[in-house]
């Protein structure tokens, strides 16, 4: 045992303080009243008027002409010196407010509807939303569309040559590519999805069901997509290329 | 180990009862227990306590025991469990040494403990002081008073597996081929049925259709229909029937006042008709 | 063939010229980057990890290098960049203290028995409820635990590996926050303690001295807290959660 171990160790404690304490000093670098002012504003729960400033400030200190170049140090910084309704603070520069907000991905499973517009367009293609209405019986909505489009699964490919002139749907290759599918044609034909239980035994003799194709040029029933003399194809689709 | 002595204990407290001096402090609730009630003593020594005596400490401990109980104090169980232990130890410290060599060192290892966690323990007090006198957020320095806060959101990333797709398109499918497109007929009775019932049942009631009838008793009753149409549906429709047939000139419609009963009868116009229709 | 090669150099210049473009629109700005760190330093409720900056900060910023110029930048001013729990804030000088009594808080008055056990985890860490109560000689009231619990201070941080598997505590990135500690070997006088064997919560007749280490991760003398199969966890510990 040594003799004022506790003394020592006291004296260890003390060195510490002091260490961590003058870790935190720094030599001014710049004008004693013009830190002051920074801190002041740093610090600050709300803004603050140029008259409490004046109160908290060493007498004499020439507040304005201190705001004046505080405001000039940190033009053009990430942070910046503001006058707003008669207060100052400080801020974050305007340019750079985006890049506060972070934006994660969180995994999440496809709603039904997705998923069966999706397997239609992907048996069926080029089909038309009419089509995939058609099949699934029930309307398809925009937002299911633009979410498969959104993960590149889907594409316009054209224009039936039909009344109406109907946008037809197929799918990507990232589609091909996320499903681990070397071609399109590896897609379960009808007899596999029985065997899988997937389809409902009580289905009809007749119940048919197309032998998927993904081809990359347009079929002989579409027109391409860029038709300028559409006047609907503004309507419908720019506004929805913006969005995304 | 008693919780009376735990809160609301400060260092304030302690100090100022080590400032009243060798007198014995009898406010033993200042200590929150045998430990710290001994560290003060040890204290009030004036020496380094790492070379306090532990004899002398005892008999100190032992003092301000003793007169707490004169004083009727109530002591906590392992204060007096504390003076039982330092009683023994300062028995067998003050024993002639060459007496018995092999218990010496277990007094000697004893009074060393008690020594060790005296000092221990004020090393952590001296600690605790240390580490409150650091800079600290709030008091010393200051982070920013009005954030604006580094914002997360979350977007979606839509998942699938190739079975997802088969499964939802075996189903879409399934439930397409298969469905029932019979729509199931609505419980009412429809408006032609109600005329041409009502035109029966007022040529029934009367040869001379002419006589004011109740409309209510012209409604055909649920058992007689197929279906089971509820009333309000056959009163309905049998009114509306009415009022057609009324326009038509067929048949007269009153009522006298609200939620009376509606009379109706035949008009000569609607017997003309219904005669021309049977031929 | 000789065809061939020509396109192949030609797609080769052409790889070239694309690879130069790119890098020269890739030339960092690196006074954008740093007023991209400053406005997030600035943004920040709490102090942020290089990793959270790294996250944050555009692909390719070497975010070292923009930390050290920043903090150099603030070297002197009101305000400066701080390294505290292995994490980075912006806080004012020290010595402007008196000068900012507006936005101080009323200290807050810890008991004794709260200051003690603060020091005693923080010195001892991972430390056994029965080992602060040796080091005391007192029961630690579970009212003296929750205190610093609730100021965020201290934490359940697993359980012994020894017989009853008792619960060890720890102090808080919060904790080296508050004091403006890098890291836990930056207490005070922790070396000295430690070298006197002041550190030791055992006799003093078995030294084995344990390093006061605040790991993230258990030791191995630790398991991991959430063990099902230790009825007494719940019973002791889950009812004072609730109270919180």
């Amino acid at each position: 045992m040594s003799n004022n171990r506790v003394e020592k160790a006291a004296a260890g404690i003390e060195a510490g303080v002091v260490d961590l304490t003058e870790r935190l000093q720094q030599k001014p670098d710049i004008d004693q009243e013009l830190r002051l002012l920074e801190a002041l504003l740093f610090a600050a729960v709300e803004p603050i008027d140029s008259e409490t400033l004046r109160e908290r400030m060493p007498e004499g200190s020439d507040v304005s002409a201190l705001l004046a170049r505080l405001a000039r140090d940190y033009t053009g910084r990430g942070i910046n010196l503001v006058h707003v309704a008669g207060r100052w603070r400080f801020q974050t520069a305007p340019d750079l407010e985006h890049h506060l907000l972070d934006v994660k991905e969180s995994p999440r499973k496809l709603s039904r509807a997705a998923l069966e517009t999706l397997a239609i367009i992907a048996y069926h293609q080029p089909v038309t939303r009419a089509e995939i209405e058609d099949v699934r019986g029930v309307a398809v909505s925009r937002g299911t569309l633009d979410v498969l489009m959104e993960l590149g699964w889907i594409r316009l490919r054209g224009r039936r040559r039909t009344p109406g002139r109907p946008v037809t749907y197929g799918t990507t290759d990232e589609f091909l590519a996320h499903f681990n599918l070397e071609t399109i044609t590896d897609l379960p034909g009808r007899d596999d999805l029985k065997a899988a239980g997937l389809l409902d035994p009580r289905l009809p003799k007749d119940f048919e069901m197309p032998s998927p194709v993904m081809p990359d040029d347009l079929t002989d029933e579409e027109d391409p997509l860029d038709d300028v003399d559409e006047p609907e194809f503004f309507e419908d689709f720019l506004g929805d290329d913006e969005e995304q | 180990m008693s919780e009376d002595f735990e809160e609301d204990v400060k260092f304030e407290a302690a100090d100022d009862a080590a400032d009243v001096g060798q007198g014995l402090i009898l406010d033993i609730s200042g200590y929150e227990g045998p430990l710290h009630l001994l560290l003060e003593l040890a204290r009030q020594q004036k020496v380094d306590i790492a070379r306090i005596s532990i004899l002398e400490l005892s008999e100190q401990y032992l003092s301000f025991i003793k007169s707490a109980q004169d004083l009727r104090i109530e002591l906590a169980a392992d204060y007096l469990v504390m003076a039982a232990w330092l009683a023994y130890i300062k028995s067998r410290l003050i024993l002639p040494r060459d007496e018995d060599e092999t218990v010496m060192p277990e007094a000697d290892e004893l009074a060393a403990h008690l020594a060790f966690r005296l000092q221990r323990l004020e090393a952590m007090r001296r600690a605790a002081e240390g580490i409150m006198r650091l800079p600290k957020i709030g008091q010393q320095v200051f982070v920013r008073g009005n954030p604006e806060g580094l914002r997360s959101r979350t977007t979606p990333l839509w998942q699938a597996n190739l079975f997802d797709i088969l499964q939802a398109y075996g189903t879409s499918r399934s439930k397409a081929a298969i469905r029932n497109h019979k729509v199931p007929k609505p419980l009412v009775m429809s408006l032609e049925e109600a005329r041409t019932r009502l035109r029966r049942a007022l040529k029934s009631v009367s040869v001379d259709s002419s006589d004011w009838t109740a409309l209510e008793s012209l409604l055909p009753i649920t058992e007689e229909l197929p279906e089971d149409i509820p009333k309000t549906s056959i009163k309905a429709s049998s009114l509306v029937a009415g009022l057609e047939l009324a326009k038509l000139g067929e048949i007269e419609i009153r009522q006298t006042g609200t939620f009376t009963p509606i009379f109706v009868r035949g008009t000569e116009q609607g017997a003309r008709k219904q005669e021309s229709e049977v031929s």
